[in-house]
């Protein structure tokens, strides 16, 4: 957790800032790079440059505490898991503070079984970073498939699909891009959408079209509306450019060039 | 390896999903030392090497494309009855994002199922003639953007895309 | 034109939307005289025939399959915009702990990973087919065992898990 990059008002942000107080949208956003309650052990262990295995569990646990604290200040969705993290430290705490037999101190280093667990985390956080650096299908390598049967016209069975199995389809990949750090993924109105790719097939390269006579009267003002957003949403998603020569001069479309 | 001209050009037709003219290749080369003609014997040259594999480059109406050699048609069919998840998930994933989504790149459909889009699938989608290219986006690579068609929506018996089912935001959460 | 054994595998790999392996080969040849060994060998000797060529067979932990060779890349991006394929932290980590410490339970990562293991994560794993159950751990509950399939190692092109990159236990941070 030593790079956490975040943008907040243009400026980046790479380090939580060491005084505690920490405007709530930085902190929301430093706090869901974290993927849970090991990971921001770690994280605090590491910015302190300390030796694991003399985990110093007072100010690792009174740290920890403060994020949480603030975490449920913010009504930041605070998962359970954190508390029950917030509650292990807590205990071993006591434990330390118990008067120990001097004996088998070594054994009983009530701090132990958690040090393990963060080593164990630290190695398959390790792995998960050596997974991503792999080749991928497609990224890294082709695989080849492509070569077509030697039927010149081969007859194309039709699909036997039913229309809401698309909406089934659509419905759980959405869900599944969560996963996936591309998160642009919101439906504008089918009517836009459908109108964007007429607009776009209506423009030819190098071939600009007066803008009004992208709009058809007679579908009434929704119409109209709908054509519009839809231009909006091209020029957003840059496919399309908007040229006006001088002010009050004709408004013309054309393909991005 | 250091590839010829020949690699180059055996390895985009083998990559592509649809055939590739000579404008296309010489596009992609971006070389002004490499002539038409150049290409041209370049592939003349590649089924020469082919002669004795089993597929070979055939000139089609939209251009260049590796096609299996007459002959072999009955190991394939075998191969396509098996393997047929030809209208499987992926299939339905694939156009449903068209559908829903249009207009989007193939890197768009990527990105949204986390996973690459079978070349087939854009092919069997386009032979249906359920999407078609309207046109490129403005990125490099110039990839082109997919929609549906009125055949698509002929086919689920709908007049326009806005007649398909509604997707709502609580359903997306 | 008689086609070979070569021709007849070399045709079926180029075809063929996922891996084939030998065995499947076979069954699609259905012909008692071919055996593994001609299969292995003739693929081996293709690779030596396509030595010059934009493409090679790679042996993959589902089967064979071709792909291009290396230093083509550039070329193929101008052709196809490639998928980002980005996966979260959440996702690498979930998958990570299943390679590498196969079987587990859903138990297992949330006990690595301190937090409960997201639901779609999981359930994207088993539609990629990248993971699957193979069992049942005798405990309460009796939870599920994941492990992960081969269809996983094909997307990172490698052959067995153990060609995954090694990981050695943590004694410091």
């Amino acid at each position: 957790m030593t790079d956490i990059t975040a943008i907040y008002n243009g400026k980046k942000i790479s380090q939580i800032p060491e005084d505690l107080f920490i405007p709530p949208e930085y902190l929301r956003i430093i706090l869901e790079e974290f993927e849970g309650p090991m990971d921001l052990l770690l994280y605090l262990i590491k910015k302190q440059n300390i030796d694991i295995t003399d985990l110093p569990i007072f100010p690792i646990t009174e740290q920890y505490m403060r994020y949480i604290s603030i975490m449920e200040e913010m009504h930041f969705e605070l998962a359970s898991d954190y508390l029950v993290m917030a509650s292990t430290l807590t205990e071993i705490k006591s434990k330390l503070l118990l008067p120990t037999e001097a004996e088998d101190e070594e054994e009983d280093d009530p701090r132990a079984n958690l040090i393990k667990r963060l080593l164990e985390y630290q190695k398959y956080k390790n792995a998960s970073e050596k997974l991503e650096t792999l080749p991928r299908n497609f990224r890294d390598f082709y695989v080849v498939s492509n070569a077509v049967d030697s039927k010149e016209s081969k007859i194309i069975e039709t699909p036997d699909i039913k229309i809401d199995q698309l909406k089934v389809a659509f419905l759980e990949v959405l869900k599944r891009a969560e996963i996936f750090s591309t998160h642009n993924i919101q439906s504008e109105t089918l009517s836009v959408r459908e109108r964007m790719s007429l607009i776009l097939s209506v423009l030819k390269k190098g071939d600009n079209v007066q803008f009004e006579k992208l709009f058809n009267l007679e579908e009434g003002r929704l119409g109209v509306i709908v054509t519009f957003l839809a231009i909006l949403e091209l020029v957003k998603e840059s496919l399309i450019d908007i040229i006006q020569n001088e002010s009050m001069s004709r408004v013309y479309i054309g393909l991005k060039s | 390896m250091n590839h010829t001209l020949e690699n180059i050009i055996e390895c985009l037709l083998l990559i592509s999903d649809e055939p590739l003219s000579v404008n296309q290749i010489l596009k992609i080369l971006d070389d002004k030392t490499v002539t038409k003609k150049n290409i041209e014997s370049s592939i003349s040259n590649l089924n020469k090497i082919f002669e004795n594999r089993a597929i070979h480059i055939s000139h089609v109406a939209s251009g260049y494309r590796f096609q299996a050699k007459p002959g072999l048609e009955n190991y394939i069919s075998k191969l396509k009855d098996k393997g047929t998840n030809k209208f499987s998930k992926a299939f339905l994933e694939t156009i449903s994002i068209i559908a829903y989504k249009q207009p989007v790149t193939r890197g768009d459909i990527e990105d949204i199922r986390g996973i690459s889009v079978n070349a087939n699938i854009i092919r069997t989608l386009l032979e249906l003639e359920w999407i078609k290219v309207v046109g490129q986006r403005d990125t490099p690579g110039k990839p082109e953007l997919f929609a549906t068609t009125s055949k698509f929506l002929d086919y689920f018996d709908k007049n326009t895309l806005s007649d398909l089912p509604e997707i709502s935001d609580v359903e997306t959460l």
